[in-house]
C-alpha cells in the first residue's frame, strides 16, 4: 500500500472538513467540520511519521489531540453563552457586525 | 500489498469518507457528531496500520470519547436545534463545492501525481511507538511542548469557566428586562 | 568629510543654526506664556524671533563675502543606515543665504504688519483667542522654510518641503469654521494640501531614485557626480528631474497644479502675503535652481520646464484679467510671475529667477499686504455703517473690487505704496519688477523665440490687469457706503508697508545691469551665464507695458464703473469669452469631473461590491448569472462568517492553482 | 533533562507564566472592588518579566533540545510584547471597570497570551510554533468574548474563534506537509535538509502555502483578513488594541522565523505569491478603510493596510542582498505602527460610552478644542500612521519602501506609496473631525490611559529624532538571527 493512498485520504478529509465550514449553519456542526480537519492533518502526520520511522510525527500528533481538547472547551462554552443570548446556534445570525 | 489488503484499506476509507459526508449533509447535529464518531473511530484503525498504537488508542479515548461525548452534553444542553437547509447567501453553495472541487484536485495533484517521493507503507515493530517509547521522548526531548500543553490547557479552562459563569452585573439585568 | 571643512571654516558660520532656533524659541515663549502677555507682546515676540534670523543672514552674507565657496555646518549626525548617511547639517552658500535674507526679510515686515492687521481681523471674525495661534504658525512656517532652503541633502530638504506645506494647509483654514457655509476655508485648506501632496509624491519619487542612482542624498555627493551617473543613466536624469517638476508644479503653482493657490487665498492677509505670494511658493523654483546640476544633464526636461512655466504665465495673466476680487487678481499674478521664474529656469537663467524671486517677494508682499489695508478699512466701515444707520444692508463682499472705488483720497499712503508695487508688478522702469522681469525675456530672446512672444504677451497682460485694478480700486467714485466711509490704516500697518515699497524701489539695484552684483555673488555656487543688458528688449517690454496701462485707463479710466452692480466694460465687449475666463476656464470643474468624480466612484466600488462582495468578483467571473448580481451585491455586504471563510478558501485555490502552474 | 541554562533561556516566559499561576490564585483574595490590585500586581509580573529579558538578553542559545531559541530576534520582541501587555493593562483597568466586566481572570488570560507570544518569537520547531500560537490564540478568543452579556462581544468572539481555529486547521495541515517533505520538524534540521538538496520540493512549497495562509491569517493579510474588523469591532477596546499590536506582531515574528528557514529554497516560488498579497492588503485596507464612520472599524481596516506594508518586506526578503535589511525594516515598521497604534487605541477607550457605543467619526467633534493635548496625541498618532515625516510612521515607511525599490520590486512600492497616500485622506478626516467640528462631547480619560497616550505620542515624535537608533537595534536583532 503506497503511503500516497493515506495523503490522498487525508487530502479528501481536509476538503471535506473545509465544505463543512462553508456549508452549514449550525455553529456546533461547523466546529465538528474543524475537528474532521485537525485530523486529516493527523492522519498525514502519522503518515509521513511511518514513511521516515519517526516518532517525531506520532508525537505531534498526541499533542494536537491536547489543543483539540482545549479548543473544543473553549468552543463549546462560547457556544453555549452565544445559545444563552440568542437562543440559536445558527451561525447565520451572528452577523451584526458588518461592513 | 496483496488484494486483500487493498480491499481492507479500500473499505476503511470508503468508510472514513462516506462518514464524513454523512456528518455534513445531515440535518441533525446529534447524528453528525455520531457520523463523526464512526469516522475517527475508522482512522485509529488506520492509525494501527500505520504503526502508532498509542495514537490510535488515544484517538478512540480523546477524540471518539471525550470531545465527541462533550459535543452530544452540548447539543442535549441546547435542545438539538434543527435548521431549515435554507441557505441565506447566495452563491455560498455553488462557490463553496466548486473551490472545494478545484481544491482537492490540486492537493491530490500536488500530493500524488506531482510527488516523486512516495514510498511504500512501512510495517514498523510493535515497539517502535510503544506507549514507553512515546512516554520516555515525552519527558525528555518533548518535555518544553509537553509543558506548554500543560499551560494550554489550563487557560482553555479558565476561560471555558469564565465564558460560562453566569454573572449578569445587576444593571445590565435590570436593562435587558425592561425589553 | 566635515570634518575638513569645519577646520579651515570662519567661525561666523557656526551662527547659521540660530535662523531656525530663533524661531524656535518664539514658538516657545509664546505657546508657554503667550496667554498672560497679550497680543502687542506675542506679535513682538515673533516678529523679533525672525528679525533676529534676518541679522543672523546678515551675518552669514558678511562671512560669506569673505569665503564666498561656502560651507556644511553639521549639527549633529541623524542617522547612519547602510549606506545612507544623513546629518542634520546646514548648508551655508550664496544661494541660500540669498533665500534666507529675502525670506527673512519679508518675514519680519509682514509679521510687524501682522500684529495690527490680525488684531483687526481677530476682532471682526469675532475669536481673539486665535491671535497667539496665528503667531505660533507663522514661525514655526519661518522655521520650515529655513530648513527648506539651508539644507544640505534631500532629505531635509524634504522635512522643510512638507513642513511650508503643513504650515500652508493650517493657515489657510486658519478661520476654518468661517467662510462659505462655515467650511469654504477648511475646504480651500484642504484642497492646497491634497493637490500639493500629488506633486510632492513626484518629488518623493524623485529623491527615492536619486538615491537609487547616486547612492547619497547629499547635496555635496550628487550635484558633482552628475556628468559620470548620466553617461551611464541615459534615462535616469529625465525621470529624476520631471518628477521633481511635479513637485515643483505643486508648490509653485504650475499648470496643471496651480488650483490651489487661488482657494489659498482664504487665509488671513498676512499668509496670503508671506506664504502665497513672497516666499513658499518659491521653494519650486529654489529647488531647480539648487539641482541645476541635474537639470543641465537632461536637457529635454529643461525644455518642458520651459514650456510649463510659460504658458502657465501666459495663461494664469488672461484668467487675472476677469478677475474681480482684489486677492484672487494678485493670487493669478503670482501664478503668473511665478511662470516667469520657472520658465526662466527652464531658459538656463537660474540667476535671472532669483532675481526676480527676490524682487517678487518684495512688491507681491507690498501688494498683497496693501490690499490687506483696504479690506480692512472696508471691513471696519462696514461696521460703522451698520452701527450708523442700524440696518444690515451694509453687508457688501470688502474683496470685490466692484463695491470699492475712490479710495486714492481716503486712503492716500496705501494708494501711493499700491501704486509703486503695481508699477514695479508691471515692469515699469526704473523699478525693480522692470529689470529682473526684463531679464528673463532677453533670455528668452537669446534661446526660443516663441517663448518670447508668449513672456512678452504675458508681460502686457500683467500691465493691464495691474492698470485695471488701481483704477477700480482707487479711481472713479466710491461705490458702496463701506467705501465712502473708509479711512487710512493705523501706522503699524503702513510702515511696514512704506518700507517694502522704498524695497520695490530700489530692489533692482542687486542686479543692476553693468554692475551685475547678484550674477557674480551666485556663480560661486551655480552656473551663471553672464547675461547682458539688451536695448531693444527692455524698450519693447516697457512700451508694452505702458501701452497696456494706457488700454486699461481706456476701457476703466475714462468712464469708471457707475454702481457695484454694473458690468464689466470688457464682460460687455467680449461676453462670453470674459465669462469663461472669469471662471477660470472651469479648470477646477474639469479637474472635478476628471480626477475627483472619479475617484469617490473608485473608492466606492472596492469598498462595496469589490471587499464585501469579493466573492460576487469570482463567481461573475465564472459567469454566474448576471442578474443574480444585483440582489446578490445587497447580501453580500455581510459579516457572515461562512463568505469570509470562503475568502480564505479562494485565496489558497488561487495560490495553489498558481504554483501548480510553477512548480 | 532541562537544566540551569535551559530554564534561564525562557526565563522571562518561565516569570510571566509562575506569575499568571498565582496571581490566578491571588486574585480569589482579591475583593470585587478592587480588582485594581490585580491589574497592578499583573504589570508588576511583566515588569519583571522585562527585567529578566533584558538582563538575560544579548546571547544566542538553544534550550530544551533545540525547541526553543534566544537571541536578539527573540528579545526584541520580547520587549514589544511585554510593552504592549502593559499598555494593554493600563488600557484596561478603568475601562473594564466601566463596561461593568471587571474581573481577576481577565488579567490572568492576558498574561497567559504574551506568554505564548514570547514563546512564539522564540520558538525554533515547528511543534513549538503552534502550540505557542494555540497559547495565544485561546487567551484571546476568550478575552473578545469577554464582555458576557454584550452581543457583539461573543459574536465576535465566536467568529474569531471558528476562523482562527480554521487558520490553525491550515497550519497544521501544512506543519504536516513540511514534515513529510524534509522528515524533520525542527528549524535547523528543516535548514540542513534543504541545503542538502533532499527535500520533496512539492510538499515542501504546498506546506509553505499553506503555512503562509495560516499565518496570513493571524496578521490580517488580505484574502485572509475578513475577520479583523469584525472581531476588532465586537472585542473589549482594551483588547482590540492589544490584537492590533502584539497578535499581529507574534504572527509576523513566526512568520519571519518561519520563513527565514524555508525560503532559502522557496524564493522562485513564495515571491510573487506575497507579492500579490502585499499589493492586495494594501489596497483593499486603505480603500475600503476610506468608506468607514466607525472609529475601531477604521483602525481596523489601518491596521489591515500596515500588515500590507509590512509584508513588502517579505517580498523583499526574496532578494537575497537584500535579505537581513528587509527584516529590520519590518521589526522597525512594527515598533513604530506598534506606538502609534496604542496611542489611538487608548484614545478609542477612552471615547467608549457604553460598550460598542459612541465611536463614530461624528463622536471625535470638538475633542481636539475641548482636550487640546489629547487631539495632538491624536494629530500624532495619525500623521504617523499616514507616514508624514517627523514622526516614526515616516521612518518606518522611508526604510520599508527603500528596501522594497533596492531590492527590485519598484511597482510593489509604487502601490505602497499610492496607498499610503490614500491614506492620508481618511487620516487627516479624523483629525479634521477633532479639530474642525463642533462638539461637546466628553471624554474619560483615566490617568492610566492618559499615560498610554502621552508616552506613545512622546515617543512617535522623539523617537523619530534619533531612527538610527532604532535601526541599529533591529539591525542587531537581525544580525543575531542569522
Amino acid at each position: 500500500m503506497p503511503t500516497s493512498f493515506f495523503l490522498a485520504l487525508s487530502a479528501i478529509m481536509f476538503v471535506l472538513g473545509i465544505l463543512g465550514v462553508l456549508l452549514r449553519r449550525n455553529a456546533l456542526v461547523i466546529f465538528m467540520s474543524l475537528e474532521l480537519m485537525f485530523n486529516a492533518a493527523n492522519l498525514a502526520f502519522v503518515t509521513f511519521a511511518n514513511q521516515y520511522q519517526l516518532l517525531t510525527g506520532q508525537i505531534f500528533v498526541f499533542f494536537i489531540m491536547a489543543v483539540a481538547a482545549a479548543e473544543v472547551a473553549v468552543g463549546l462554552a462560547l457556544m453555549v453563552a452565544i445559545f444563552r443570548n440568542k437562543g440559536s446556534v445558527d451561525i447565520d445570525q451572528l452577523n451584526s457586525l458588518k461592513g | 500489498m496483496t488484494l486483500i489488503g487493498i480491499i481492507f484499506y479500500g473499505f476503511l476509507a470508503i468508510v472514513a469518507i462516506v462518514s464524513a459526508v454523512a456528518m455534513l449533509l445531515n440535518r441533525s447535529a446529534i447524528y453528525s457528531a455520531l457520523f463523526l464518531v464512526l469516522n475517527f473511530a475508522t482512522i485509529a484503525v488506520l492509525y494501527l496500520a500505520l504503526g502508532a498504537p498509542f495514537i490510535a488508542f488515544t484517538q478512540v479515548t480523546v477524540y471518539a470519547g471525550a470531545i465527541m461525548i462533550l459535543f452530544l452534553f452540548v447539543i442535549a444542553l441546547l435542545g438539538a436545534e434543527k435548521l431549515s437547509g435554507h441557505e441565506p447567501i447566495k452563491g455560498q453553495r455553488t462557490m463553496a463545492i466548486v473551490l472545494g472541487l478545484i481544491f482537492v484536485v490540486e492537493l491530490v495533484l500536488f500530493l500524488i501525481f506531482r510527488n516523486q517521493g512516495i514510498q511504500p507503507m512501512l510495517a514498523l515493530t510493535q515497539d517502535f511507538a510503544s506507549p514507553q517509547k512515546i512516554g520516555i521522548a515525552m519527558f525528555t526531548q518533548y518535555l518544553l511542548p509537553f509543558e506548554v500543553v500543560a499551560f494550554i490547557l489550563l487557560s482553555a479552562t479558565i476561560g471555558a469557566i469564565v465564558l460560562t459563569r453566569v454573572e449578569k452585573p445587576a444593571r445590565l439585568g435590570a436593562a435587558r428586562g425592561k425589553k | 568629510m566635515f570634518l575638513s571643512e569645519t577646520t579651515s571654516m570662519d567661525p561666523l558660520f557656526l551662527v547659521v543654526p540660530l535662523v531656525v532656533f530663533l524661531p524656535l524659541l518664539g514658538i516657545l515663549v509664546n505657546w508657554l506664556f503667550g496667554k498672560r502677555l497679550g497680543e502687542k507682546a506675542i506679535g513682538t515676540i515673533a516678529s523679533l524671533a525672525v528679525g533676529g534670523s534676518f541679522v543672523v543672514s546678515l551675518i552669514l552674507l558678511f562671512a560669506l563675502r569673505t569665503d564666498p565657496q561656502g560651507f556644511s555646518v553639521p549639527l549633529m549626525q541623524w542617522f547612519t543606515v547602510g549606506g545612507l548617511d544623513i546629518s542634520w547639517s546646514f548648508r551655508v552658500d550664496t544661494l541660500s543665504v540669498v533665500m534666507m535674507l529675502a525670506v527673512n526679510l519679508v518675514g519680519t515686515l509682514i509679521h510687524i504688519y501682522a500684529i495690527g492687521y490680525m488684531h483687526e481681523d481677530a476682532i471682526h471674525q469675532g475669536d481673539p483667542t486665535r491671535y497667539r495661534r496665528f503667531f505660533i504658525f507663522m514661525n514655526l512656517f519661518i522655521i520650515a522654510m529655513m530648513i527648506l532652503v539651508s539644507a544640505d541633502n534631500f532629505l531635509m530638504l524634504f522635512v522643510g518641503w512638507e513642513g511650508v506645506g503643513l504650515c500652508s494647509y493650517l493657515l489657510i483654514g486658519f478661520w476654518f469654521d468661517k467662510g462659505e457655509g462655515g467650511i469654504a476655508n477648511a475646504q480651500a485648506g484642504k484642497k492646497a494640501f491634497i493637490t500639493t501632496r500629488i506633486g510632492d509624491f513626484g518629488l518623493l519619487i524623485a529623491i527615492f531614485l536619486i538615491f537609487w542612482a547616486f547612492g547619497s542624498l547629499n547635496f555635496g555627493d550628487i550635484f558633482p557626480r552628475v556628468g559620470e551617473v548620466a553617461a551611464n543613466h541615459p534615462g535616469l536624469m529625465l525621470a529624476i528631474t520631471l518628477f521633481m517638476l511635479m513637485g515643483v508644479t505643486g508648490k509653485s503653482a504650475q499648470i496643471p497644479l496651480y488650483v490651489w493657490l487661488p482657494d489659498a487665498m482664504a487665509g488671513p492677509t498676512p499668509v496670503s502675503a508671506l506664504i502665497h505670494a513672497a516666499t513658499m511658493v518659491t521653494a519650486g523654483v529654489y529647488l531647480m535652481t539648487r539641482s541645476q546640476a541635474l537639470y543641465l544633464a537632461a536637457p529635454a526636461a529643461q525644455n518642458v520646464v520651459m514650456w510649463v512655466g510659460a504658458i502657465t504665465a501666459l495663461f494664469a495673466a488672461i484668467i487675472a484679467v476677469a478677475q474681480f476680487d482684489i486677492k484672487k487678481v494678485l493670487a493669478y499674478s503670482t501664478i503668473s510671475q511665478l511662470g516667469y521664474m520657472v520658465a526662466a529656469v527652464g531658459l538656463g537663467a537660474e540667476t535671472a529667477a532669483m532675481f526676480h524671486l527676490v524682487t517678487h517677494a518684495f512688491f507681491k508682499a507690498l501688494l498683497f499686504l496693501s490690499s490687506g489695508s483696504i479690506i480692512l478699512s472696508l471691513e471696519r466701515a462696514m461696521e460703522e455703517g451698520a452701527q450708523g444707520s442700524g440696518s444690515h444692508a451694509t453687508n457688501i463682499d470688502p474683496q470685490d473690487m466692484r463695491n470699492m472705488g475712490g479710495l486714492r483720497k481716503k486712503m492716500p499712503t496705501t494708494f501711493w505704496v499700491y501704486l509703486v508695487g503695481a508699477l514695479t508688478l508691471s515692469g515699469i522702469a526704473p523699478l525693480a519688477g522692470f529689470f529682473s522681469k526684463d531679464e528673463i525675456i532677453a533670455a528668452a530672446n537669446n534661446t526660443n523665440g516663441i517663448i518670447f512672444v508668449v513672456l512678452v504677451a504675458a508681460a502686457f497682460l500683467t500691465a493691464f490687469y495691474m492698470g485695471r485694478q488701481i483704477l477700480m480700486v482707487f479711481f472713479g467714485k466710491a461705490r458702496t457706503k463701506a467705501a465712502s466711509l473708509a479711512k487710512e490704516s493705523a501706522p503699524l500697518i503702513t510702515v511696514p508697508l512704506i518700507i517694502l515699497a522704498l524695497l520695490s524701489i530700489v530692489g533692482g539695484a542687486i542686479n543692476f545691469p553693468g554692475w551685475l552684483n547678484l550674477e557674480h555673488w551666485l556663480e560661486h555656487t551655480i552656473k551663471v551665464h553672464e547675461s547682458t543688458f539688451q536695448l531693444p528688449v527692455a524698450l519693447i517690454s516697457l512700451s508694452i507695458a505702458l501701452i497696456a496701462i494706457l488700454i486699461a485707463w481706456l476701457i476703466y479710466g475714462r468712464k469708471p464703473l457707475a454702481e457695484s452692480t454694473s458690468k464689466d466694460p470688457l464682460a460687455r465687449s467680449l461676453g462670453g469669452v470674459f465669462t469663461l475666463v472669469n471662471q477660470k476656464f472651469k479648470v477646477d470643474e474639469l479637474y472635478h469631473f476628471l480626477f475627483i468624480g472619479p475617484y469617490e466612484k473608485l473608492a466606492d466600488f472596492f469598498a462595496h461590491p469589490v471587499d464585501q462582495g469579493f466573492i460576487d468578483g469570482i463567481a461573475n467571473g465564472l459567469g454566474n448569472l448576471a442578474s443574480e448580481t444585483g440582489s446578490w451585491l445587497r447580501k453580500l455586504q455581510n459579516g457572515f462568517v461562512r463568505s469570509y471563510v470562503l475568502s480564505i478558501v479562494a485565496g489558497i485555490v488561487i495560490i495553489l492553482i498558481y504554483l501548480l502552474v510553477r512548480v | 533533562m532541562s537544566q540551569m541554562s535551559d530554564l534561564l533561556t525562557i526565563l522571562p516566559v518561565l516569570i510571566v507564566v509562575t506569575w499568571a499561576l498565582l496571581l490566578l490564585v491571588v486574585d480569589l483574595w482579591i475583593p470585587k472592588q478592587k480588582k485594581g490590585l490585580t491589574a497592578l500586581l499583573a504589570v508588576i509580573g511583566l515588569a519583571v518579566a522585562l527585567g529578566a529579558s533584558l538582563a538575560t538578553s544579548g546571547s544566542t542559545t538553544l534550550a530544551f533540545n533545540q525547541m526553543v531559541v534566544s537571541d536578539g530576534f527573540s528579545d526584541f520582541l520580547h520587549i514589544l510584547f511585554l510593552g504592549s501587555g502593559m499598555a494593554a493593562i493600563a488600557l484596561s483597568y478603568d475601562y473594564l471597570k466601566r463596561m461593568q466586566i471587571e474581573r481577576g481572570e481577565y488579567y490572568v488570560l492576558l498574561l497567559f497570551s504574551i506568554a505564548g507570544m514570547m514563546l512564539m518569537a522564540q520558538a525554533y520547531n515547528l511543534i513549538m510554533v503552534f502550540l505557542a500560537l494555540e497559547l495565544l490564540s485561546i487567551p484571546i478568543y476568550v478575552l473578545s468574548g469577554f464582555a458576557s452579556g454584550r452581543s457583539i462581544s461573543e459574536e465576535s468572539a465566536l467568529k474569531y474563534f471558528l476562523m482562527g481555529a480554521f487558520a490553525s486547521g491550515f497550519i497544521l495541515y501544512g506543519t504536516a506537509m513540511i514534515f513529510g517533505a524534509s522528515g524533520h520538524i525542527d528549524f535547523p534540521g528543516i535548514a540542513a535538509t534543504l541545503h542538502a538538496g533532499q527535500v520533496n520540493p512539492v510538499l515542501f512549497v504546498i506546506g509553505a502555502a499553506l503555512l503562509l495562509v495560516g499565518f496570513g491569517f493571524k496578521v490580517a493579510a488580505a484574502p485572509f483578513h475578513m475577520w479583523t474588523p469584525d472581531v476588532y469591532h465586537g472585542a473589549p477596546s482594551s483588547i482590540s488594541a492589544f490584537m492590533s499590536v502584539a497578535v499581529k506582531a507574534a504572527g509576523f515574528a513566526s512568520l519571519l522565523r518561519v520563513f527565514m528557514v524555508l525560503f532559502p529554497g522557496l524564493a522562485d516560488q513564495m515571491t510573487p505569491i506575497l507579492w500579490g498579497i502585499a499589493a492586495l492588503t494594501m489596497v483593499m485596507g486603505n480603500l475600503v478603510a476610506l468608506m468607514q464612520t466607525n472609529l475601531k472599524r477604521l483602525l481596523a481596516y489601518s491596521s489591515i493596510a500596515h500588515a500590507g506594508y509590512i509584508l513588502m518586506a517579505f517580498v523583499s526578503y526574496g532578494n537575497k542582498q537584500f535579505g537581513s535589511e528587509s527584516i529590520s525594516a519590518a521589526l522597525f515598521y512594527l515598533l513604530a505602527y506598534g506606538l502609534a497604534s496604542f496611542g489611538a487605541w487608548a484614545i478609542v477607550v477612552a471615547m467608549e460610552k457604553d460598550y460598542g457605543e459612541g465611536l463614530f467619526l461624528e463622536d471625535l467633534s470638538g475633542l481636539g478644542k475641548r482636550y487640546p493635548w489629547l487631539g495632538t496625541a491624536m494629530l500624532i498618532f495619525m500623521l504617523s500612521f499616514a507616514g508624514i515625516p517627523l514622526t516614526m510612521g515616516f521612518w518606518g515607511k522611508f526604510y520599508l519602501f527603500r528596501t522594497t525599490i533596492q531590492a527590485g520590486f519598484l511597482s510593489l512600492a509604487l502601490i505602497g506609496i499610492l496607498t499610503s497616500l490614500i491614506s492620508v485622506y481618511y487620516y487627516l478626516r479624523v483629525v479634521v473631525f477633532m479639530f474642525m467640528k463642533p462638539g461637546e462631547k466628553e471624554l474619560q480619560v483615566n490617568p492610566w490611559v492618559g499615560l498610554v497616550i502621552a508616552v506613545t505620542a512622546i515617543a512617535v515624535i522623539a523617537m523619530a529624532l534619533y531612527p538610527g537608533v532604532f535601526v541599529a537595534w533591529a539591525n542587531q536583532a537581525v544580525m543575531l538571527l542569522q
